[in-house]
């Protein structure tokens, strides 16, 4: 498994090839289901024209590898990856990416929704907001 | 020994400190903490970590440990 | 939309970051939820060596095009995009790419995974496997 | 015109044809085309397309059409 923060741009395509290409062993993992969010420029109806994000070094990492750990385990994935932006981020930039791999469809698409779930509702991470009128911080993350 | 405190995000605002240390005697719990540096009621929605683990605010805390205070979480 | 068969080798991950950077709008798109299934050196306890995918040229660029349909129409995509490989393949190769590009993570989600089993149950593909011990076609997709 | 009749995978290899040309008369639906061509039941997993689109046996076929017999898919 591996699990990053990243504080720059990064291209999750890019990752999730690499890393099928450098960890996982060619003909075992049959599915591969990825999830991507991206930073849009509306959010509750207002145009949003960046954002920080902020997080707890060192909690959010142990979120994280515990969640993706638990996954591998629940889901027997062949393996797992999860990539969090931080910092400051422009729509159209990837904030997240997590990819679950096994040998059967059901459970890469059970986990990667799993994963993703469990990252939203508690991994520390928080974002603030500009707007054309202000900053904001986005308040709750709404359920899957 | 002493307590150390974090607050993120919204709470690091409203409090105005990004990290404070307090002694740790009379301190029993993160409630406890909590009232050291807050003279106001803790919001429902309060998240606690301690040491960087989830907790609540009745969790006991001793000198050496970490206890942030935060908001709800909205990664992703 | 777009929906393409392959007659040969493709990189689903550049053909994902493409279509987004070709396709979809900066900012619109927050949530992306993508299915690679990929050939797998084993099957039902047995080693596979290659397969050959078989497909009804016409019906199934139809069926593949009219469950992308209304798969954006039922789950208010912003886009989709569907790959899938036919003739000889080996593992390791990528046989099938779902992606699903929506504004929030639910309609992303649940639009992947539809796609996904409804192309397995009526989009029509046939394999045939070469075993050590000779060739066999796989009987019925499972459910997922 | 003619009824234009197509095979594939496993029961195109059992068949022994990818496709067929039959004259219409006497043709009435998918389950008259098979019978013109088979003279075995046709196996209940056996699915049927006429004119590219899923259609049942029983489904009414006229010259000109294409009508498809395969096993059940397994793509993806």
């Amino acid at each position: 498994m591996r699990v990053e923060i990243r504080e720059s741009a990064f291209d999750p395509w890019i990752e999730v090839s690499e890393f099928r290409r450098t960890q996982l062993a060619i003909g075992k993992a049959g599915a591969s289901a990825v999830f991507v969010g991206t930073m849009r420029d509306f959010n509750e109806g207002d145009d949003v024209t960046s954002m920080v994000l902020e997080h707890y070094p060192g909690m959010t990492e142990r979120q994280l590898e515990d969640m993706t750990r638990e996954a591998i385990a629940a889901h027997q994935l062949e393996d797992a990856l999860v990539i969090h932006r931080v910092g400051n981020i422009v729509p159209g930039d990837d904030i997240v990416l997590v990819a679950a791999f096994s040998a059967h469809r059901k459970a890469a698409f059970d986990a990667c929704r799993a994963m993703m779930e469990t990252l939203k509702s508690t991994a520390p991470f928080w974002k603030k907001e500009t707007l054309t009128s202000g900053e904001r911080w986005v308040e709750k993350n709404t359920a899957g | 020994m002493a307590i150390q405190i974090r607050f993120f995000a919204s709470l690091r605002e409203r409090v105005g400190h990004t990290s404070l240390s307090i002694d740790g005697d009379g301190i029993g719990s993160a409630r406890d903490v909590w009232h050291a540096v807050s003279d106001q009621s803790p919001d429902e929605e309060m998240l606690v970590a301690i040491n960087k683990s989830y907790a609540d605010l009745d969790r006991a805390v001793q000198d050496g440990d970490e206890v942030a205070f935060f908001p709800p979480v909205t990664g992703g």
